[in-house]
C-alpha cells in the first residue's frame, strides 16, 4: 500500500492551512508526523480520508487517486469519538458493521483483551476515563481493517505505563500483519521508537521542513536513552522543530 | 366458492339510506328517531343510519350525494341554491318559525322597541342585524342604538350573565331549559313582528339528483318519515322517550319538556304535516335580497317540493 | 419505594386541587351549568358508567392508530426530507400548509373520499400527530455530533449507515418530544374528527351533552379525554426511557 | 443568489400544484361549492380584498399577541419545572390537562372572566401555544453535555448561572423546535378562537362563508390563514439561524 | 493554601476506585500525580472539586473541610469542554463571569497572547485544533484565580514545542503568583520537569505506592538529561510504575 500526497493546498474559507504539501508512505512503513498544534496535522488527515478536498494537488493510494474517496483508509480520530448509546464493545462492533461483515463477538473480545477493556466491555463511554476512551477509539480503528492506518495522536492521554504496553501491542500487530501507518505525535520519543521515517512540519502554512530516517534496529529501540544513536537522533528532531 | 342463498338474501332489497341532521340531535329530530326506532323505515324497505354532522354542515354533504336526506333550514337552502349547490327542500318539520330574541325577564325587553340601548349577543351572522332593524323598523326605533357583541359559540345562559342583554334562542329548545331552570325570560317571537320572517326551520332536504332519479326511495322515505312525527304529534312522551333511547346522552328531561312543547307545532296550522308554501320561500327570498343578504339568482319553486309527501301535500 | 416516591406529590396535589375546586363551587354557589363541581362530575360518571365505556373504546380506537399512523407517516416524512433536502425546500411549506387547513374545509373533502367511516377520522388524527414529529425529529437530526459524523464518514460508511447508526439515534430525544405533542394531540383529535358524523365517541358524548346543558356530563367527558390522553403520555415517556436508558446517570 | 436557489423549487412546485389543482377542477368538472379551482380563490380574493384586511389585521392581533405570550408562558413554566424538579413532578399532569379541555368547556369559564373582548381569544392561543413550548424546552434541558455540567459544577458556577450559561443555550435548538410548532398553531389557534364571538377575523369569515355556502371565500380564508402561518414560521426560522449561527459550519 | 485528602473511600456503584487514599499538597508546591489510565485520577479531582462526596474521609482546605464544596479550586478538565456557542475569548470569560466579576478584555487578551491565541480569539470551538482547545481550556483554568490549581493533563495533546512553551509560561505564572498545583500527567519527563513532589500511583484501588521528592534545581531542569539526577529520578519513577 503506497500512498502518495503530491502537492496538495487546501485553506478554510481564507486561511491557507497547506500549500504544495507533498508526503510519500510507501509500503509497510511506519511514517511519523510531527508539527506544531494548529499547523492542520489533523486537516491532512481529512484530506487523505476523503473527507475534506485539496484545492489542488493529488492524492494517491497505489497510484488509484482517493481524492474525496471515503473508506479507503482506517482512521482513528484525535477525540475519541465515541456513540455515547453504544457500550464499548457495540462501539467497536460498528466498524464491523461500515463494511457491512458480521462481527465475530470473540475477535472483539480478544481486541478488548489486548487493550485491556475487557471488565467495561459493556460499560457506556461517559463511565470511561479519556485513556479507556482513547483505548476503545484505538481497537476500534484497528478492526476497521483497511491496509493502511491514518492515527492521529492514538496514545495522547495515556499514562506511561499504558502508553509502552499499547505500543507493544501495536508492533506486535504491525509485525504480523504488515500494515502502513501514518501516524501524528507529539512525543518524540514514540516517534522514534515506532517509526521507519520521521516528518517534521512547520505551520503556517504546513510543510516539511526535516526528514528523518531511523536506523535504529527495533529491538534496541526498547532501551530508548540507552540505544545508539537514539539521543542525536532526538537532538536533531528537537532542533528541527525550534 | 359458491354463495349459499341464506336468510340475509332477501334483506339485499333493503336500501341502505343515510340522512344527515344539522345540529346535535335535539327534539326537531324526533320524527326521524320514531321512524327509524319504530321500523317505519324498515317497512318501506329502507335502513336508515342517523349522521350527526358536527361543524360542517348536512347540506354539501347531500348536495354532494354523500348523504340521501339531511336536515337544513329554508335560510340554508335559499343560500345554498343561489351557489348551485343542487338541494332541495322536501318537508318542512315545523310549520312556524320559533325562534325570537329571548331576555331575561328583569331587563323589561318586552318589544322591540326596548331593544333600544341593549347589548345584543349574537353569533356573527349579518343576518342578524336585519333582523332586528326589521323587528324594530315595525315599531319605528332605531337598530343604531342597539349594540352587537358576537358571542360566537358561547351558550345564552353564560352570555346572559355576562352583560348580554338579549339573544336569539329557538324557544323549543334552549326556551325550556331557561324554564327548567326557572328563569324567566321575555320572548320575542320573530312571526309576531314580520310575517315575511315566518320562514321554515327546520326542513328536511335531499338533492336533485336524487329526487329526479330515485323517486320510490324518496318518498318511501318521506312517507316514514310523516309517520315518524304523526307518532310525535300524536305521542309525545313516548316519542320523547324514542328519542332519549336513543341519544341517552341528551338531558332527559329537556327532551321531555322540550317535546311536550313542540309535539303541537309540528304540524300547527297546516292540512298535513310537512308541507311548504311558495310565498314563504318567495317572502324569506326577498327579505334577504332587500336587505343586503342575499347575492345571486333564486328560484323558489325550484327550492322545494310537496311531491313526496303523502297526498302529495294537499 | 422510588415510584411511590414519585407518586405521592401528585397524587397529593390532585388532591388539593380538587378539593380547592369543591370549595369554591360551593363557597361561591357557582351553578353546575357553569362549573360542576368534582363530586357532581364522578356521580354523573357513576350514573352514565355503562356508556362511557363504549364512547371511550370509540374515541380510544380512533386516536390510536391515528396516532400510530401519523408515527409512521411522521417518521418517513422527516427521513425523506432530512435526506433529500431538495425536497425538503420543496415539501416544507406544503407541510405547513396541511397543518392549517381548518376541518371545516377538509371535512366535506375526506366524506367525499373515505365517506362516513372510520377512515376519514383517523386520517384527520394522523394529519394532526405527523406534524410534531416531523418538525422535532428534522430538528433532532441537526443535533448530530459532527465530531462523530467526521470519524464515521472517514470510515466510510455509506449516507444510510450514517444515518441509521449516529443521526437517528442523536435525533431520539428530539423525537420523542415530538411524539409526547402528538399524543397529547391525539386524543384530542380524535373528540374534534368526531364532528365528521359519528354515533359514539367522547366527542359526541360531549357536544350532545354541551347542546342539551349538561355541564357535568361534559366534565365528565373531559375527565376520561385526559385520563386517555395522559396513559398515552405516560406509556410514551415509558418508552422513551427504556429506549433511552444509556443516558440516565449510574 | 443563494437565496433564488432556495426558493427557485419552491416555486416552481407550487405553481405545478396550482396547476394541477386547476387542470383538475376544470377537467372533472367540480363545481366551486365543492372545490373551487385556485383562479376561482384569486378572482375572490380581489373581490373582497377590502373585507381581507381587517379580518387578517384582527386574527393577525390575536394570534401574535396570543403566541407572545404563550412563548413567555411556556419559557417561564419550562424554567420552573426544570429548575425544580418537584414541582415538574406535580404539575406536568396539569399542563397535559389544558391541553385537553376542549373549547366547548372553556368557552363558558373564559368568558366569565374576560367577558368577550380579546381577552379570552388570546388567551386561548396562548394555551395552544406554550405547550409544544415547554415539552420541547424541557426536553432540550435534558440535551445538555454532560461534560460540560462536570466542569460548570467543578468551577462552582451557581444553579443559576449554570442555567443561564450552559443549559438554557444547550435548550435552544429544541427551544426553537417548539417555537415553531407553537407559531403554526398559533393562526389556527386564533381562527378558532373567534368561535368565542368577533366582528372581524379570518375564522369570522370563514365560518360565514362557509355557512353560505362560498366556499371559494372559504378558501380564500384558508389561503390568507396558511400565508400568516407560513410567514410566522418564516420569521421564526429566520431568528433561530440567527442566534444558533455558530451551528453552521464555516 | 495546603490542601489534605485524608483516607478517602470512594465507588461508583459497586465498583471501589479508590480506599484510604491519602495526599498532601502544601502551600505554594507543585504536586504531580502519575497512575495507570482508569486508575481514578480525575475522578480524585472530582472529589476534590466537591462534584463527588468520598464515602469516607476528608478533604481539608487550610483546615476547612471541603467534601462536596464546589468553587473552591481552579479546575481544568481532562477533555477541553468549551462551550461550543462561545467564541474562545467568551469561553475565556466564563471564569470571569461565573466570580460575578467584570472580565478586563485586556487582562483575556494578554493571556490569549501568550497561549498563541490572539488570532483565533473569534473563532468557535469546532474552529480549534484540538491542541488549541486544550490551550483555551488551559487559560480559561488560570482565568479562574482561584489559590489552588488542580489540571487534569493539561498538555496532553499539545506538540513538543508548543508543550515546552505553555511548560515554561506555567512555571513564570507560578513564580510571579505563587499558586499550589496539583497536577495529573502521563510524562515522567514533564512531571520532572515541574513538580516538587511526585506521586506514583497503582490501580485498583487508587492507592499511593510512591513519593518522589524532585530535588533537582529549577533552573537545571530545563537541560532534562543533561541535569544532574534527572536520568536516576526517570528510572526509579518507572520503575516504580511497573
Ligand atoms: N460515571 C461512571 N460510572 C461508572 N464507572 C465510572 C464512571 N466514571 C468513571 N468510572 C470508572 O472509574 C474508573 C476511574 O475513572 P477516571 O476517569 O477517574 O480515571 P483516570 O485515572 O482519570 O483515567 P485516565 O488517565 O484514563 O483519564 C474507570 O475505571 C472508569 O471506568
Ligand atoms: N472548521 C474550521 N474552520 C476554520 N478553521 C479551522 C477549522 N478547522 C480547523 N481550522 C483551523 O485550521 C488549523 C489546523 O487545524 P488542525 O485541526 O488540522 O490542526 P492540528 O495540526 O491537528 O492541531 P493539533 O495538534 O492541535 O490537533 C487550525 O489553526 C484551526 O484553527
Ligand atoms: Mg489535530
Ligand atoms: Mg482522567
Amino acid at each position: 500500500m503506497h500512498l502518495s500526497v503530491q502537492n496538495i493546498s487546501f485553506a478554510y474559507g481564507t486561511t491557507t492551512i497547506m500549500k504544495n504539501l507533498s508526503l510519500e508512505v510507501t509500503d509497510g512503513q511506519f511514517v511519523s508526523i510531527i508539527a506544531p498544534s494548529g499547523s492542520g496535522k489533523s486537516t491532512l488527515f481529512y484530506l487523505i480520508g476523503g473527507l475534506l478536498q485539496p484545492q489542488s494537488g493529488q492524492i494517491l493510494l497505489e497510484s488509484q487517486s482517493i481524492v474525496g474517496k471515503r473508506g479507503q483508509v482506517s482512521y482513528m480520530p484525535q477525540s475519541p469519538s465515541l456513540l455515547p448509546w453504544r457500550t464499548v464493545q457495540q462501539n467497536v462492533q460498528i466498524a464491523y458493521e461500515i463494511r457491512k461483515k458480521k462481527p465475530a463477538l470473540s475477535e472483539i473480545h480478544q481486541l478488548l483483551e489486548r487493550a485491556g477493556l475487557a471488565e467495561v466491555a459493556h460499560h457506556y463511554p461517559h463511565q470511561l476515563s479519556g485513556g479507556m476512551q482513547q483505548r476503545v477509539a484505538f481497537i476500534r480503528t484497528l478492526a476497521e481493517d483497511k491496509p493502511i492506518l491514518c492515527l492521529d495522536e492514538p496514545f495522547g492521554a495515556l499514562d506511561a505505563l499504558t502508553r509502552t504496553k499499547m505500543q507493544n501491542w501495536l508492533q506486535l500487530i504491525l509485525k504480523e500483519e504488515k500494515r502502513t501507518v501514518l501516524f501524528i505525535t507529539h512525543s518524540i520519543e514514540e516517534a522514534i521508537l515506532l517509526s521507519d521515517r520521521i516528518y517534521v512540519c512547520h505551520a503556517s502554512p504546513l510543510q516539511v521542513s526535516h526528514v528523518f530516517h531511523v536506523s535504529i534496529p527495533m529491538n534496541e529501540r526498547q532501551k530508548k536513552h540507552q540505544a545508539t544513536g537514539w539521543r542525536e537522533l532526538t537532538q536533531k528532531i528537537e532542533e528541527a522543530l525550534i | 366458492p359458491t354463495n349459499e342463498p341464506t336468510g340475509e338474501q332477501e334483506q339485499t332489497n333493503i336500501k341502505e339510506v343515510k340522512l344527515v341532521l344539522d345540529w346535535t340531535p335535539n327534539t326537531n329530530h324526533t320524527g326521524l328517531y320514531v321512524a327509524r326506532d319504530k321500523g317505519y323505515f324498515k317497512e318501506e324497505g329502507l335502513n336508515v343510519s342517523i349522521i350527526q354532522p358536527g361543524e360542517a354542515g348536512a347540506e354539501q354533504m347531500v348536495a354532494a350525494g354523500q348523504a340521501d336526506f339531511g336536515v337544513s333550514y329554508q335560510e340554508g337552502v335559499t343560500q345554498a341554491r343561489t351557489q348551485n349547490v343542487p338541494i332541495v327542500s322536501i318537508a318542512a318539520i315545523l310549520q312556524h318559525n320559533t325562534s325570537g330574541f329571548a331576555s331575561l325577564k328583569e331587563k323589561n325587553i318586552e318589544t322591540p322597541k326596548n331593544f333600544e340601548g341593549k347589548v345584543y349577543g349574537g353569533f356573527g351572522s349579518p343576518v342578524e342585524e336585519q333582523m332586528i332593524a326589521s323587528l324594530m323598523s315595525e315599531e319605528q326605533a332605531d337598530v343604531k342604538k342597539v349594540q352587537i357583541t358576537p358571542i360566537g359559540n358561547v351558550d345564552f345562559f353564560t352570555a346572559i350573565k355576562k352583560n348580554i342583554d338579549f339573544s336569539w334562542i329557538y324557544y323549543g329548545w334552549t326556551g325550556i331549559e331557561a324554564e327548567l331552570r326557572g328563569q324567566d325570560l321575555n320572548m320575542i317571537y320573530l312571526t309576531d313582528y314580520a310575517k315575511e320572517l315566518d320562514y321554515y326551520t327546520p326542513v328536511i332536504i335531499s338533492n336533485e339528483k336524487n329526487i329526479k332519479e330515485n323517486t320510490e326511495t324518496v318518498a318511501a322515505f318521506m312517507k316514514a318519515v310523516s309517520r315518524g312525527y304523526q307518532f310525535a304529534i300524536e305521542q309525545p312522551q313516548a316519542a320523547a322517550d324514542i328519542l332519549i333511547q336513543a341519544e341517552p346522552d341528551l338531558n332527559g328531561e329537556l327532551v321531555k319538556k322540550s317535546q311536550e312543547w313542540l309535539s303541537p307545532r309540528y304540524q300547527a296550522d297546516a292540512t298535513q304535516w310537512g308541507t311548504q308554501k311558495e310565498e314563504i320561500w318567495t317572502n324569506y327570498a326577498d327579505w334577504m335580497r332587500k336587505h343586503g343578504v342575499l347575492e345571486g339568482k333564486f328560484d323558489a319553486k325550484s327550492a322545494f317540493t310537496n311531491q313526496f309527501l303523502p297526498e302529495g301535500g294537499k | 419505594m422510588n415510584k411511590m416516591k414519585t407518586w405521592f406529590p401528585v397524587l397529593i396535589t390532585s388532591i388539593v386541587f380538587l378539593l380547592l375546586w369543591e370549595a369554591i363551587v360551593i363557597l361561591f354557589a357557582i351553578e353546575t351549568w357553569l362549573l360542576p363541581s368534582p363530586y357532581d362530575i364522578l356521580r354523573e360518571t357513576w350514573e352514565i358508567r355503562d356508556r362511557i365505556f363504549e364512547n371511550l373504546r370509540s374515541t380510544f380506537t380512533i386516536s390510536i392508530f391515528g396516532l400510530m399512523s401519523g408515527l409512521v407517516l411522521g417518521v418517513g416524512i422527516a427521513t425523506v426530507l432530512y435526506l433529500i433536502p431538495f425536497l425538503q425546500r420543496i415539501f416544507y411549506p406544503f407541510i405547513l400548509i396541511s397543518q392549517n387547513i381548518p376541518l371545516i374545509a377538509l371535512a366535506p373533502l375526506l366524506v367525499m373520499w373515505f365517506g362516513f367511516g372510520v377512515g376519514p377520522k383517523i386520517t384527520i388524527v394522523m394529519l394532526i400527530c405527523f406534524f410534531p414529529i416531523v418538525v422535532s425529529t428534522l430538528d433532532g437530526f441537526t443535533q448530530t455530533d459532527p465530531t462523530l459524523q467526521t470519524y464515521l464518514k472517514m470510515a466510510g460508511a455509506s449516507r444510510w449507515q450514517r444515518f441509521i447508526k449516529l443521526e437517528w439515534p442523536s435525533a431520539l430525544p428530539s423525537f420523542f418530544s415530538g411524539l409526547k405533542l402528538s399524543a397529547t394531540y391525539s386524543v384530542m383529535g380524535a373528540v374534534i374528527s368526531e364532528w365528521l358524523g359519528s354515533q359514539k365517541g367522547l366527542g359526541v358524548l360531549l357536544t350532545l351533552s354541551s347542546k342539551s346543558f349538561r355541564t357535568d356530563r361534559v366534565f365528565v367527558a373531559i375527565t376520561f379525554i385526559v385520563i386517555l390522553s395522559i396513559c398515552f403520555f405516560i406509556i410514551i415517556s415509558w418508552i422513551e426511557r427504556f429506549i433511552l436508558h444509556w443516558k440516565q446517570n449510574p
